[in-house]
């Protein structure tokens, strides 16, 4: 395995096979070998909207630092399916190594590179003629994709021990015999690679955790205090559900599964009514369902947190495909006028900041606040630093305890303040009675129309927006701080910007790049960022360019921010987008 | 004392049936000694939906037709409290349908107060699905019965129903109801017949029309089979019947789901450390 | 009555009372009388969320040209309520002639302007005594409100005969009755009016309709094909609902009270696929619930127009109150990226010609068009010009026959085309089988996640919008052209705009007015209105500018933008926005 | 010939129960004479929600939970067609269960399957509302029965159940359906015990739990009360009846909106003058 880069410091990995197949497991066991070597990993899993067949692909990344893409240069791939092959044919790189199952037929002429090192074996029928069931191809394969990485036999053979374990040493022993017959076949066929995977210091490893953004989301939603959630099924969504399911006993909480969104979203405002911290989560269609709800709860004032695990719409659209397509709906969904805020987190250590975030926004500000995830975040596994619990502060903005209440004459659960935030109390408390409402209201939640009570409460709630401001997330800025040319990207193109930028920096282009991580309110930085560039490429996953939008809506110039935009149900390439701006910025 | 939210008068038309319910309420609050502090009204949208303005408790407005879920959020999170939640017709059986029976078969313990007179009160006079046959065109088979949805459920645990023209048995039933959900045994559905003066005015009607099971000694309203078949016949012979109606036996959704009023969301304590270990053997279960 | 106007060219009338104690009946007396006499009438209702009781006021304006608003200079106000006096004491005329029931005790001090000509009697008093029941007082106060504006005592007799004479002699002889104890309790305070209402030409009057914006819309839908309506009751929008229920059996349309607007919408969806043209209509809450299915709509090509009947939000909000702060809804609202069209009528002559456009391009361009109402257009009834049903013409874009289709090789639902739009069928026809779905597919409609198709696909979809584009209605354009100040505002704010343009030249300043009547797609003569001009005053009902970040984002030059704002929940006054724009331009 | 869409192949797993549904709904088409250009079949979403994709009639893949209103809506804008909805139980009992009941309650004449296998296959296998006890914690109590719930609203006309590991019972049953609801009885619901074996595979578990009424002469499917106590006596068993369960005769949605196949809103013509004199006078009653 050679190419351009060091292969030492950064493999990309692609296996691909027929959804249910086993295949991806390839992917995993690779994975877990990198992993202890000290590698940097990042996986991506690409399905189809079934439950049996489909072509199903899993990416993998091991590098010295740490990524948040697969990038478009592959140089290795596993394929028990010729489709697979052709999905990605362009991004192999040149001279990609490519393991591939034949016992289907042979790969169609001009099907990889002409450079490409094809290694093609039976793999299927080798498994079945020689170990009985097909599964096996699977641990044939791993023997060739390991030889490629010039990782040892022995090494392969423990982790293969390790994995099986708990499935008994049956399982254990039929998978070496499957790995054995794929190194004599590769002894067979002369393979080797021609530089090893590096053995990186383990120092940096174990303060490491291998999570998805989903999964960072509820330790940070349950570690800010988070103790109710309810949702509903819906992909790229439903592991928040099942996630939260299997730790809320433990905890004290509740995760539930309601009848539908609706029901979800009302659940859950009922529950923080009671002072208990809650969160729904769902994508496109369910959020679109829980317009309602959401600004409900910003009229009446009640804390909600909403994750929307964004995929590619409208409508049902693909849904297991990545999209960042609903921010119109997160940023102007919901009837009339109401404060919202609107965080989006770029990688897992995002996902468990701003979780804690929100969850502190949300009740000290009495209001929903967003989460805006995407399919690659929400499920994709990267490695990254372990979350610092100690990191985690609790604010619980202005609760009023008993104490607190003997001592006022009056409480008004919607108490008019320069800060646009109420004191508030909880159902329990002796001396707080309180009504809520999503009617216009008095101080005390009395309905009324009087349009000079009107006025100050709609000033009152949407206060708060300018109250936030300086406790929101900032965005994190990378590269040359007096760059000309600026990028801006969110949630998973976060990590496909990263790489970009390298790409761009490679080709001479000198770039800086922010990810917001507050979409709304519009933090000033965001808007500076774009005025001290001459241009700034906003680079999103949809087809109407929803983020330059709200940056041109909120202050931004419009003649300096240009739109580069995917909308193919594919995830963002680090080649393929830096492959534009250069084109972009040649004309420019 | 803090002074809270002095309750409201209601804007209710005179003689409207909603007067009885919450006169029903707000005494059966007292006859229980609910404390009222830990007591809390939820309330649909409609001319019905005013009610929790009227009395000394925590009082939320919620969406048209989303009371159920919220209520349910609610006890889940803090089983502690008295929970009663209370709508119209059009809010619980047209917009509200799925939630009232999902409700049912999850059996959460809190009471549910329908003020149904037939017709949509605040939005001048529509249809609602339980407009009487002739009720601006309506036809035979379309009322909605929601005590027969009950029973068709294998999940419910209470159903009766009153009239807001009989305060005696109404206070009964709702001291009935509000035990009922207080004592964890899950959710009881209370149907108030609730004529609306001024758009559907039945009250002379329902003088004939109710059907009293108090007054029928053999009536046994454990046995889910006989009260359906009974009901029906009532129905068929033009006649509706009130009082306790079913009284089932299921676990109530917070059991089920371990929460109790010691260890509930809403009493866990997030801001000290307790729970930090917990936290970190989570983040260490993905050294993966 | 004097003032600076002549009285005989324009008439403000305020009556108020408390709700369903028929004093509003008052207000359809005068308007009777005054549209007897050739004059343009628009009348406004403002009554509380509650069936009984509560401050009701009905507006009238009765003027020789056609107005859409009621003016901030009432020259006339009749009320049985000190509340409702309170209510609009800054819009009074200094002069103007107040007929008051002190029934219930006078008005305080200080409640009207120190030179207003105050006529208290206890009419309420009056009425039980003399003639047995409360409800005669509206009469009684009739006959002096009939002086103030020298309408000649028969006249008024005889309107009274013909307006009653359906209830009964009975109840003719008794209002007559009550009529007289009026007349001669005026000749008593000897009230008389110093200029007379005119009788204008009865011309223009006889091809003149006096119909609300929500009916309106009605009458177009119903002259354009429309026969299928799904709807569930909300203030403002449930007359929708009712008018085209008592419509569409003589039709052989339905119009359908469902059980939810999830229902609502779906129902017209499920009847637009059979080929019947489809609406459906609702306010803010329920159009929040209404986003998954219109984005499906969207998705999927399946005709949709959509009525919002705006009303003050956010969540229940002000129900009965008035509010265009649904624009971000309409606009942004739905998961994912989907072709979408708004179009905006100002008065319930656009109401019929937008219904009629709108429930074409539905059907043409096979996506949701929404017609965005606000409370005060959907309600009030204004006098117009009779519909011309000669400017009717239905389009029903590329529909295929059984001939058409015979002829074809092939018939693909979703074919790919240049103007994005495919040739459709509808279920019965013998060669037109199709598969419809709102997920991501192939021209015959099967699902794929094909990159290349999607990618086709999406753009094919949005495509309709630039295929629209000419033929979308173009903007009301008042005043000078070559003016450099600007004013922009839709719905309301245009009857609104038209009075307050008036008032800004009488105060020097001269301006042009658009009135924009599509929102969406933009219209290239939109921006252009703002390019040419130096500032444009954005006139919105809502909290946040939304119509004005709509321009900036699709265009506008940010600051050439100056947003004039109210979200107090009374409809915007001309004099009160004249006096802003003034006050801005005196900075400016 | 013009071409259109080829019918695909179903991707369901192998021995998915799904295949029985659709095997019976096509041969049914075929069995009735049902001429295919003028049926359609609507589909939810879910692995069920792929149906129409594999039988030659016209199709449509609504939205979660929303194919009953959809369907509702094209058989009151052309009750000449053939209208077939189908889907899973989580798209009917869970996010869909208030539109079922209203469509119960309105008996517009068209045909539902659920495909009912306890689960949610196409998101992988969660807890839905008819999901038996024990599955993932599920308690009793917890099950919905739609054949029940059927039986307690009034507006009811057709309940039958059937299985798809009896294609000959299910194809019947299916002809039955589609009849009734052709023949402009009404709704007709069909509810398939369709097991996933992804995730809930309980082919041998149905095979003693269901009970084919057909085996009872004396079983009077239009007595509404005795169905729902046979019905319950079955379930206290452990049971489950499967058969044609409940037919019963209400005016149709369609026609008590006075709609026909002669005067359907599909079939008016809109494009020439004929209704030119309606629309004047509409515009003329407002010369008020
Ligand atoms: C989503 C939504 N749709 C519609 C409405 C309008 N609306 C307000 S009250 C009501 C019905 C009230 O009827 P019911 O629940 O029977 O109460 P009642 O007034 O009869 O007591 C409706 C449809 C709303 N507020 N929200
Ligand atoms: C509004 C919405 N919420 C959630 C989903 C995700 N979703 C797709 S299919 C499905 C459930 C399918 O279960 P079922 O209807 O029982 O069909 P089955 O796959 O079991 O045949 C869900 C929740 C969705 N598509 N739309
Ligand atoms: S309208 Fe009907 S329901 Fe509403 S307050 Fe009046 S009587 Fe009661
Ligand atoms: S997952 Fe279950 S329902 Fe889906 S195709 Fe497989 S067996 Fe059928
Ligand atoms: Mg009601
Ligand atoms: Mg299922």
């Amino acid at each position: 395995m050679t190419s351009s880069k060091d292969h030492l410091d950064d493999v990309n990995i692609i296996v691909s096979g027929q959804g249910g197949d086993g295949s991806l497991t390839v992917s995993t066991i690779l994975s877990d070998l990198l992993r202890e070597r000290g590698y940097n990993i990042y996986t991506e899993r690409d399905v189809a909207s079934r439950i049996k067949g489909g072509v199903a692909t899993a990416s993998l990344r091991a590098s010295r630092e740490s990524r948040h893409v697969r990038s478009d240069d592959v140089q290795l791939m596993v394929s028990f399916d010729a489709e697979g092959v052709e999905k990605v044919k362009d991004q192999l790189a040149d001279d990609a190594f490519i393991v591939f199952d034949d016992s289907d037929g042979r790969l169609p002429e001009g099907a990889v590179p002409a450079s490409a090192r094809l290694h093609a074996a039976p793999f299927g029928k080798i498994a079945v003629r020689q170990l009985g069931r097909t599964l096996y191809k699977n641990s044939i394969a791993v023997a060739f994709a390991t030889r490629a990485l010039a990782i040892e036999d022995d090494e392969v053979r423990s982790s293969f021990e390790r994995r099986f374990r708990r499935m008994g040493q049956a399982i254990v022993d039929q998978n070496l015999q499957a790995l054995q017959v794929g190194f004599d076949l590769a002894d067979k066929m002369g393979i080797s690679a021609d530089v090893p995977m590096a053995r990186l210091s383990a120092k940096g490893q174990n303060k490491q955790i291998q999570i998805t953004g989903n999964e960072a989301v509820c330790l940070g939603f349950v570690a800010a205090g988070g103790r109710f959630f309810a949702g509903y099924p819906i992909t790229p969504a439903s592991e928040l559900l099942a996630t939260l399911e299997s730790w809320m006993p433990r905890l004290g909480g509740i995760a539930w599964q309601a009848e539908d969104e609706l029901a979800a979203v009302n659940m859950a405002i009922g529950a923080s009514i009671t002072g208990v911290r809650v969160m729904t989560g769902t994508s496109g269609p369910g959020l679109a369902l829980m317009q309602e709800g959401i600004g409900h709860a910003g009229a009446a004032e009640i804390p909600l947190v909403i994750v929307d695990a964004q995929r590619a719409g409208p409508s049902t659209g693909l849904p297991t495909k990545p999209e960042q397509s609903d921010l119109d709906l997160m940023l102007y969904g919901g009837n009339g006028d109401f404060p919202r805020m609107v965080l989006a987190p770029g990688e897992p250590g995002d996902c468990f900041e701003l979780a804690v975030k929100a969850t502190n926004l949300a009740e000290k500000y009495q209001c929903p606040v967003y989460l805006a995830l995407d399919q690659g975040l929400s499920q994709n596994l990267a490695t990254v630093d372990e979350f610092d619990l100690d990191s985690v502060v609790i604010d619980r903005g202005k609760i009023l305890s008993e104490e607190d209440l003997v001592s006022m004459d009056v409480f008004q659960r919607y108490a008019l303040t320069d800060d646009g935030v109420s004191p508030y109390t909880t159902p329990g408390t002796q001396s707080g009675f309180f009504l809520l409402t999503g009617n216009e209201r008095d101080e005390f939640g009395r309905v009324t129309t009087s349009s000079a009570n009107r006025v100050r409460m709609m000033d009152k709630r949407m206060a708060k927006l300018d109250s936030a401001l300086s406790e929101l997330p900032t965005g994190r800025f990378i590269g040359d701080p007096n760059a000309k040319v600026g990028l801006i990207g969110i949630g998973s193109a976060y990590g496909t910007l990263v790489d970009a930028l390298e790409k761009l920096s490679a080709y001479g282009l000198n770039a800086q790049l922010l990810q917001p991580r507050t979409l709304f309110p519009m933090l000033p930085e965001t808007i500076e960022f774009i005025t001290n560039s001459d241009r700034v490429y906003v680079v999103e996953h949809n087809q109407t360019g929803q983020l330059a939008g709200l940056l041109i809506r909120e202050g931004a110039e419009r003649n300096r921010v240009r739109s580069v935009i995917r909308y193919d149900g594919t995830p963002l390439r680090p080649g393929d987008i830096a492959a534009e701006i250069l084109e972009k910025e040649a004309q420019s | 004392m803090t002074q809270t939210f002095p309750t409201t008068e209601p804007i209710w038309c005179a003689g409207c049936g909603h007067f009885g319910v919450l006169r029903a309420l707000d005494s059966a609050f007292d006859r229980l000694s609910v404390s009222r502090h830990e007591s809390m009204v939820f309330a649909g949208i409609g001319c019905s939906g005013t009610i929790q303005n009227h009395v000394k408790s925590y009082g939320y407005h919620a969406l048209h037709g989303r009371v159920l879920p919220a209520a349910a959020g609610a006890k889940l999170a803090n089983p502690s409290l008295t929970i009663v939640a209370a709508g119209g017709d059009g809010d619980g059986l047209a917009i509200g349908m799925g939630h009232l029976v999902h409700t049912f078969r999850m059996n959460p313990s809190f009471t549910y107060i329908m003020m149904n007179n037939g017709t949509y009160g605040l939005t001048k006079g529509n249809v609602s699905p339980s407009s009487p046959t002739g009720f601006k065109g309506m036809t035979a088979g379309r009322d909605a019965d929601p005590i027969m949805l009950g029973l068709s459920l294998s999940g419910t645990t209470f159903l009766a129903r009153g009239y807001s023209g009989q305060m005696e048995q109404l206070s009964e039933l709702t001291d009935a109801a509000i035990t009922h959900s207080r004592e964890g045994r899950g959710f009881a559905f209370l149907e108030v017949i609730s004529p609306c003066v001024a758009y559907n005015d039945r009250y002379q009607d329902w003088r004939s029309k109710l059907h009293d099971l108090g007054s029928e000694p053999a009536y046994d309203p454990t046995d889910r089979g006989a009260a359906f078949t009974h009901a029906l016949e009532l129905k068929e012979n033009g006649q509706l019947p009130t009082g306790l109606i079913y009284k089932g036996k299921k676990d109530s959704l917070e059991s089920t789901l371990g929460v109790s009023a010691a260890n509930a969301p809403a009493h866990q304590d997030i801001t000290s450390s307790v729970h930090r270990s917990e936290y970190q053997s989570l983040i260490d279960s993905f050294r993966r």
